[in-house]
C-alpha cells in the first residue's frame, strides 16, 4: 500500500493548503514567540543567578527579601493579559473552523475499523480516497460505525473525532491542488495507523471528471475492473495478494481454497461465498482472523462485485 | 484560615494532661422533631408528585429533598454544632458536584449550536446515513 | 511540651477501653481527627454517586419522554415505604449515638438492633422490587425486553441508571449493616462510653449519608423520572 | 501573621540519641509488613513505585525501539498497542500518582509538621495493602491477555471491541483509587490536627502545602474515576448502555467522566513535584523562599481551578463549541498560578548561596523542562491551534515534559535530597550529578524531537508511520537510551550508597525545617520529645546568624 505524504514547507508546520491553515498558524506562531520570550527570560535568569550567587563559603549571608508585592502583581498580570489575548486568537480560528459556509459542498464520511468511506451527493462511495474541488468550501458530515476515529488532514489543519452515535462536521476550503494525507488520530485498534486516506485536491473541472469515473470505466474487462476496485475500495488494507497474512486472509489462491471458519465448519471458496463475505462479512469468519471486516452493502454495485470475483479468480 | 489555625496551634500547644473528650449531648426533643419533620416532608413530596407543574416538577422535588437533606445533615449529623471545617468539607463537595454536572451539561445540552446536525443522533450506528436500509 | 506525653501515659493507664493513640496529644484531638476523616470520606461517597447523578441529569435532559415513561414502571409505594424505613433507621442511629454519648450501653444495643432491622427491611423491599423488574424485563441496556414501550432504548438507559444507582446504594446499605454489627459487638463488649464513642459516631455519619442519598434518589427515580 | 515576626529558632530535640532508629526498630519481614510507622510505610511505597517505574520504563524503551523504523521493528501492531498502553497505565497509576505523595510524602509530612505519625497509621498501612492488591490485579493483565485500549480506556473500543484483559486493568486502577483517597485523607487530617506547637500554617514547609492541595484533588476527583471505571466494567460485562452508542448511550460522556478525574489527576502528579522543587531550591540556596504565600496559595488555586478545565482534552471530541470555549478560557487562567511559581523559584535564587548538589541539579533540570512543558501547554489550550496539534506527538512531548521533566525529575531530586535522611547514607555526588546531566540531555533528545513530529502532523499511538518521519523518530529513540541510562545511573548511585555510603549527618544540607532537626535516619516516633516551633521553614538569614544548625 502506498502511504500518502504530508508536504512540509516550513521549519515547524506542514504546507498551508486551506484557508483555515493560515489562521491556525497565526495562533501557533503567537504561542511560539510568546513561549520563546518567556523561556529565554526564565532560563536566562536562572543560569545567570546560579552563576552569580554560587556558594562561596559556608557562612554566606543570603537575602532576607521574602516578597515584593509590586513585582508579584506585575508578573501575574502581564502573563494574564497575554494569555487572554492568546485565548481570543485561538477562539477566532476555532469559530472560523466551526461553522461551514452555507454553500459548502457536502460529503458524508463514515469511519470504521480500518477504513474511511466518502459518500458524494450523487451516491458515489469511495473508500480511502477523498477528492475535493480546489477553492470551494467542502463540508464533511461524519459518523462512525464502530469505535471512535478522528479525521485529520494536517495540511488543512482540520481535525475532528468521528463518533459512533453522533454526527460531527468539519469544513475546509482547499487552496493547493495535489495530493496530501488524511490520517486517523483517535486510537481505534490494531489497524489504527493504517487507517489512512489520500486527499486529492483537484481543479473544479478535473473534479467533475473524477466523480464520473468513480464507477470505473465501463469498457474495462471485469478482471481489470476488479483489480482496480481491489485497490480503490481498500481491500488491500487487510488482504494481501502475495500470501502474507494481514488483518484478513490473503487473496493469493483464494478461489477454490478450503477455508476453515471460526465455528469449525469448512467450505471451498466459490462465487457465493465471496459475495456473502462482501455483503455480510460476519456470517463466516475464517479461523484465526478477527471478525472486523465491515460490510460493503450499499457501497458496491452488483457489477462491481462480479468484477471483484472475476479478479479474485485470477489471483493465484 | 489564619486565625482559625493559629488558635488551633495554640490550643494544641497548651493542651493539658487528660484534655478529655466531652460529648455534646442534644436533647431528645430535637431528634424526635427532626424525625417528624422528615416524615412530613416525605408525605409532601409524594403528594406533590401527583400534581403536574410541568418543568418545575423536578425542581420542586429537589427543593423538598434538599430541605430533608439539610435537616439530616444539620441535626442528625450534628453539623450545626460541629467544627466549621466539617461543614466546609460537605459544602465544597456539593460545589464540586455542581461543577461536574454543570460543566458536563454545558456540553451535552449545547451540541449542534454551530452545525444543527451535530445535535441529531443516528438511530443505527452501523448505517448512520441510511444507505443500506433500502436494500435490506 | 511534654504534657502530651503525660496525657498519653495517664490516659493509657486510666482505662483499657479508652485509648488515645500514641501520636495524638489529647483525646479531644483524636476524636475530632476521626470525625474530620469521616467527613472527608463522605465527600468521596458524594462524588462517587455524583457520577451517576450526572449521567441521570444528562440522559434525562436528552430522553425526557423515555424517562417519564419508564419511571411509571417503578413502584412508588414500595419506594415511599423504603424512604420511611430509612428515615426511621436514621433516627434510631442518631439516638444510638446519643445513647453512647450518655454511656447507656443497653439503649445503644437496642437502638443499633433496631437500625439493623430497618436496614434489613429496606433490603427485603428492594429485593421484591428487583425481582419484579427482572420478571418484567425492565432491565438495563441490551437486556431490556419489556414490551409496549414507545422508547425502549431510552427506557433501557433509564433502567441502567436505576439499577446502577440503587444497586450501589443497596451495596452501601449492606456495608452499613456490617459496620453496625461491628459496633454492636464492640458495644456488647462494653468498649464505648461518653469518653470514647468515636466509632459509633463515625458509623452513624456514614449511615446518615446513605439515608441522604436515598432522599434524593427516591424523588428523582420514582416521582419525577 | 504575627508569629512569623517572632523569630527564634527551632527548639531542636537532641538527635535521638539513645533511641534506636526506625529501620532497626523491629527486624524481619513481618515487622515491616505489620508496621504502622509512616516512615516504613513510605519506604515500602518507595520500593514499590521505583519498581513500577522500572517496569513502565522498560515498556517505554520497547515502544521507542519499535518506532525506530516506520513499520515492524521488533513487535507486531497488537504488541505495540499493548506496550504503550501498559507503559501509560503503569506509569500513571502505579508510578506517578503514588510516587511523591505516598513515598516521600508519607515519610516527610508527619516529621515536617512535628507529629509522631500520620493521623490514621493503620489506615495508612491499609492503603499500602490496597495499593499492592490493585497493582497486582493490574499487572495480572500481563499474563492474562494484556490490554490494548490506551491508558484512557475510551469507549466503545474498551467496552465492546477489545479482546484484552480490560477488566483487570480497570479493576486494579479502581482499587488503587481507594489507596490514593485514603492517603490524601490521612494527610489532610494530619496537617489540620497534628501540627506541633508553634507550627502555624505559614510555617509549614511548602511541600506540605503542595501535598495538602494534592490531597484535596485526590479526595474529590478519585471517586469519579471510581464510578467511571465501575460503569465501564459493567458496560463491558453486561452492556448496560450508558456509554454504548449502539444502545443509546454517549461515548463522549465517558470522556467527561474520565477527564473529570484525569485532568485533576495531572495536578495530583505535578503539585507534589512543585512542593519538592520549592524545598530543593530554598535549602540548596539557603535562602528564604521568595513569595512563600504566593507559592502556597498557587498550589491550592491550581488544585481548585484544575477542576474546571478537563474539557480541554476534548476540543475535537464532538463536545459542544460552547463547552470548548469555556474550557479553553479557564485553561488559560490555570496557567497563571503555575507561572507565578516559576517566577518565584527563579527569584528565590536571587541573593542566595547556591550549591549545585545533586538535588539542586535536578531542581534546575526541572525548572527548565517544566517551563518548556508549561509553555507548550499554551499551544494546546488555544482552540484553533489544538485542532492541528490534538492527538499528535506534540501532545506526547508536552505531557512528558510536564510528567517526566516535571514530576519524575522532581521525584528523583527529592529522593537525592532526603535519601540521607531516609537511609542515613550519603551517596556519591559524582554519580548523582552525572545522572542529572544524562537525564537532561537524554530527555531533550527524546522529547524535544517530538514537538517537531507533532507540529508536522505525526499522530500519536501510530505503529506504522509515514516514512517521512523516520529520521526524527530514530533520533528520539536514541535519546530514550540516554534518558534510560540517566535514570538507571541515578537509581544505582542510590543503591550503591546503601552499601558503601558514608554515615549521613542529621542535617547535610543545612535545612531549617523539622526533618533536618532529627536524626538520620529518624527514630520511630520521629522526635525524642514534641518539638516546639518558633519560626518558619525558610527563615534563613536569621538562623544563619545563630549557626546552631549546620
Amino acid at each position: 500500500m502506498n502511504k500518502p505524504h504530508i508536504n512540509i514547507d516550513s521549519f515547524w508546520l506542514p504546507r498551508q493548503s486551506s484557508t483555515l491553515a493560515e489562521k491556525v498558524d497565526f495562533g501557533y506562531y503567537a504561542a511560539y514567540w510568546t513561549g520563546i520570550v518567556f523561556f529565554l527570560l526564565i532560563t536566562g535568569a536562572t543560569v545567570y543567578l546560579v552563576l552569580k550567587y554560587r556558594r562561596r563559603t559556608e557562612k554566606d549571608k543570603t537575602s532576607p527579601i521574602a516578597h515584593n508585592t509590586a513585582l508579584e502583581v506585575t508578573w501575574s498580570l502581564i502573563p494574564l493579559v497575554i494569555l487572554i489575548w492568546l485565548f481570543f486568537v485561538g477562539l477566532r480560528s476555532y469559530v472560523y473552523a466551526s461553522v461551514a459556509p452555507a454553500e459548502s459542498y457536502e460529503i458524508k464520511v463514515t469511519g470504521e475499523m480500518y477504513l474511511w468511506t466518502f459518500i458524494y451527493p450523487d451516491g458515489t462511495a469511495v473508500v480511502n480516497e477523498l477528492a475535493v474541488p480546489k477553492g470551494r468550501p467542502v463540508k464533511l458530515i461524519m459518523s462512525s460505525k464502530d469505535v471512535l476515529h478522528s479525521l485529520y488532514i494536517p495540511e488543512f489543519r482540520v481535525k475532528q473525532d468521528v463518533v459512533p452515535g453522533l454526527y460531527t462536521t468539519i469544513w475546509f476550503n482547499a487552496t493547493n491542488a495535489g495530493d496530501t494525507a488524511l490520517l486517523c488520530t483517535e486510537y481505534c485498534g490494531s489497524g489504527h495507523s493504517d487507517m489512512l486516506a489520500t486527499v486529492k485536491v483537484l481543479e473544479e473541472s478535473d473534479f467533475e471528471k473524477w466523480i464520473e469515473q468513480q464507477s470505473g470505466p465501463s469498457d474495462l474487462p471485469p478482471e481489470e475492473l476488479g483489480k482496480l476496485l481491489y485497490a480503490k475500495k481498500s481491500c488491500a488494507t487487510c488482504h494481501s495478494v502475495d500470501g502474507s497474512p494481514m488483518q484478513g486472509p490473503t487473496f493469493k489462491g483464494i478461489f477454490g481454497r478450503n477455508e476453515e471458519f471460526s465455528d469449525g465448519s469448512r467450505v471451498a471458496v466459490d462465487e457465493n461465498y465471496i459475495r456473502e463475505s462482501i455483503l455480510n462479512p460476519q456470517a463466516k469468519v475464517v479461523k484465526g482472523f478477527p471478525a472486523v471486516m465491515p460490510t460493503f452493502r450499499g457501497l458496491l454495485k452488483d457489477r462491481e462485485i462480479d468484477a471483484l470475483i472475476a479478479y479474485l479468480k485470477t489471483v493465484k | 484560615m489564619a486565625t482559625h489555625s493559629d488558635t488551633h496551634a495554640d490550643v494544641h500547644g497548651h493542651a493539658h494532661g487528660g484534655a478529655d473528650h466531652v460529648p455534646h449531648v442534644l436533647p431528645l426533643k430535637i431528634y424526635i422533631s427532626t424525625w417528624i419533620a422528615l416524615m412530613v416532608f416525605t408525605v409532601i413530596t409524594v403528594a406533590v408528585s401527583y400534581v403536574d407543574f410541568g418543568d418545575f416538577n423536578l425542581w420542586i422535588a429537589m427543593l423538598i429533598a434538599t430541605c430533608k437533606a439539610s435537616l439530616v445533615a444539620l441535626l442528625f449529623m450534628h453539623l450545626r454544632w460541629d467544627e466549621r471545617f466539617n461543614s466546609i468539607i460537605l459544602v465544597s463537595s456539593l460545589i464540586f458536584l455542581g461543577i461536574f454536572i454543570g460543566f458536563t451539561m454545558s456540553d451535552t445540552d449545547n451540541r449542534g449550536r454551530a452545525e444543527p446536525i451535530e445535535h441529531d443522533r443516528p438511530l443505527d450506528i452501523k448505517d448512520p446515513f441510511g444507505l443500506q436500509s433500502p436494500q435490506q | 511540651m511534654s504534657s502530651s506525653a503525660e496525657a498519653h501515659v495517664a490516659n493509657g493507664e486510666k482505662s483499657p477501653q479508652f485509648h488515645v493513640a500514641h501520636h495524638f496529644p489529647t483525646a479531644d484531638i483524636q476524636f475530632n481527627s476521626g470525625k474530620m476523616g469521616i467527613w472527608l470520606f463522605l465527600v468521596t461517597e458524594i462524588l462517587l454517586f455524583g457520577g451517576m447523578f450526572c449521567s441521570f441529569a444528562i440522559f434525562r435532559s436528552w430522553y425526557l419522554g423515555g424517562f417519564v415513561e419508564a419511571h411509571h414502571h417503578l413502584d412508588r409505594v414500595m419506594g415511599g415505604i423504603n424512604t420511611i424505613v430509612l428515615i426511621c433507621s436514621s433516627l434510631t442511629m442518631a439516638l444510638a449515638v446519643r445513647a453512647a454519648q450518655t454511656t447507656n450501653k443497653k439503649a445503644v444495643t437496642v437502638l443499633l438492633g433496631l437500625t439493623l432491622a430497618f436496614a434489613a427491611t429496606f433490603l427485603v423491599i428492594k429485593y421484591f422490587e428487583y425481582s419484579h423488574k427482572f420478571h418484567d424485563g425492565l432491565l438495563p441496556g441490551i437486556h431490556f425486553t419489556a414490551t409496549g414501550f414507545q422508547e425502549p432504548r431510552e427506557a433501557g438507559i433509564f433502567f441502567a441508571i436505576y439499577f446502577m444507582m440503587t444497586g450501589i446504594h443497596g451495596f452501601h446499605v449492606l456495608a452499613g449493616m456490617g459496620l453496625i454489627t461491628w459496633i454492636l459487638i464492640r458495644n456488647l463488649k462494653g468498649q464505648f462510653s461518653s469518653r470514647y464513642y468515636a466509632p459509633v459516631e463515625g458509623v452513624g455519619l456514614y449511615w446518615h449519608l446513605v439515608d441522604l442519598i436515598w432522599i434524593y434518589l427516591f424523588p428523582l427515580l420514582y416521582l419525577v423520572g | 501573621m504575627s508569629q512569623t515576626a517572632t523569630v527564634d529558632h527551632v527548639v531542636a530535640p537532641d538527635s535521638g540519641k539513645g533511641a534506636v532508629d526506625y529501620i532497626r526498630n523491629g527486624k524481619g519481614i513481618v515487622s515491616w509488613l505489620t508496621t504502622i510507622d509512616h516512615k516504613r510505610i513510605g519506604l515500602m511505597y518507595l520500593g514499590s513505585v521505583v519498581l513500577a517505574f522500572l517496569v513502565g520504563g522498560l515498556f517505554a524503551l520497547a515502544v521507542r525501539l519499535e518506532l525506530l523504523t516506520p513499520s515492524r521493528t521488533i513487535m507486531s501492531a497488537a504488541g505495540y498497542n499493548q506496550a504503550y498502553t501498559l507503559h501509560g497505565a503503569v506509569m500513571v497509576f502505579l508510578f506517578i500518582i503514588p510516587s511523591i505523595p505516598a513515598s516521600l510524602g508519607n515519610f516527610l509530612i508527619p516529621i515536617m509538621v512535628g507529629a509522631k505519625d500520620v493521623a490514621f497509621p493503620k489506615l495508612n498501612l491499609f492503603s499500602l495493602y490496597i495499593f499492592w492488591i490493585g497493582a497486582l490485579i493490574t499487572l495480572s493483565s500481563l499474563v492474562l491477555g494484556g490490554i490494548d485500549t490506551g491508558w484512557t480506556f475510551y469507549v466503545p473500543y474498551s467496552s465492546r471491541v477489545s479482546t484484552t484483559a480490560v477488566v483487570n486493568v480497570t479493576l486494579g486502577a479502581f482499587i488503587m483509587g481507594f489507596s490514593s483517597i485514603l492517603t490524601g485523607l490521612n494527610f489532610i487530617v494530619t496537617m489540620h490536627k497534628l501540627r506541633a506547637p508553634g507550627m502555624s500554617w505559614y510555617r509549614m514547609p511548602l511541600l506540605c502545602w503542595a501535598l495538602y492541595a494534592t490531597s484535596l484533588v485526590q479526595i474529590v476527583a478519585t471517586p469519579v474515576l471510581g464510578i467511571t471505571l465501575l460503569l465501564l466494567i459493567f458496560e463491558r460485562a453486561f452492556q448496560i448502555g450508558i456509554f454504548d452508542p449502539a444502545l443509546g448511550g454517549d461515548p463522549v460522556l465517558f470522556q467527561h467522566f474520565f477527564w473529570f478525574y484525569s485532568h485533576p489527576a495531572v495536578y495530583i502528579m505535578i503539585l507534589p513535584g512543585f512542593g519538592i522543587i520549592s524545598e530543593l531550591i530554598a535549602v540548596h540556596s539557603r535562602r528564604k523562599v521568595f513569595g512563600y504565600k504566593a507559592i502556597a496559595f498557587s498550589s491550592v488555586a491550581i488544585a481548585l481551578i484544575g477542576f474546571l478545565v478537563w474539557g480541554h482534552h476534548m476540543f475535537v471530541s464532538g463536545q459542544s463549541e460552547l463547552a470548548g470555549t469555556i474550557f479553553s478560557f479557564l485553561t488559560f487562567i490555570v496557567a497563571i498560578p503555575s507561572g507565578i511559581k516559576v517566577f518565584n523559584w527563579t527569584s528565590t535564587l536571587w541573593g542566595g548561596s547556591i550549591k549545585l548538589d545533586t538535588p539542586m541539579l535536578y531542581a534546575l533540570v526541572f525548572l527548565i523542562l517544566f517551563t518548556i512543558g508549561g509553555l507548550t501547554g499554551v499551544f494546546l489550550g488555544m482552540l484553533g491551534v489544538d485542532l492541528h496539534l490534538h492527538d499528535t506527538y506534540f501532545v506526547v512531548a508536552h505531557f512528558h515534559y510536564v510528567m517526566v521533566g516535571g514530576t519524575a525529575v522532581a521525584f528523583f531530586g527529592g529522593l537525592f535530597h532526603w535519601w540521607p535522611k531516609m537511609t542515613g547514607k550519603m551517596y556519591s555526588e559524582k554519580g548523582g550529578a552525572v545522572s542529572a546531566i544524562l537525564v537532561f540531555i537524554g530527555f531533550n533528545m527524546t522529547f524535544f524531537t517530538q514537538f517537531f513530529l507533532g507540529s508536522r502532523g505525526m499522530p500519536r499511538r501510530y505503529y506504522n508511520y509515514l516514512d517521512q518521519f523516520q529520521p526524527l523518530h530514530a533520533f528520539s529513540t536514541v535519546g530514550s537510551w540516554v534518558l534510560g541510562a540517566g535514570f538507571a545511573l541515578g537509581i544505582v548511585t542510590l543503591l550503591v550508597s546503601l552499601k558503601n555510603g558514608k554515615q549521613a549527618p542529621a542535617n547535610p544540607w543545612g535545612g531549617l525545617s523539622l526533618e533536618w532537626q532529627t536524626a538520620s535516619p529518624p527514630i520511630t516516633e520521629n522526635f525524642e520529645s514534641t518539638p516546639v516551633v518558633t519560626h518558619g521553614a525558610y527563615d534563613y538569614p536569621l538562623a544563619q546568624g545563630q549557626k546552631e544548625h549546620a
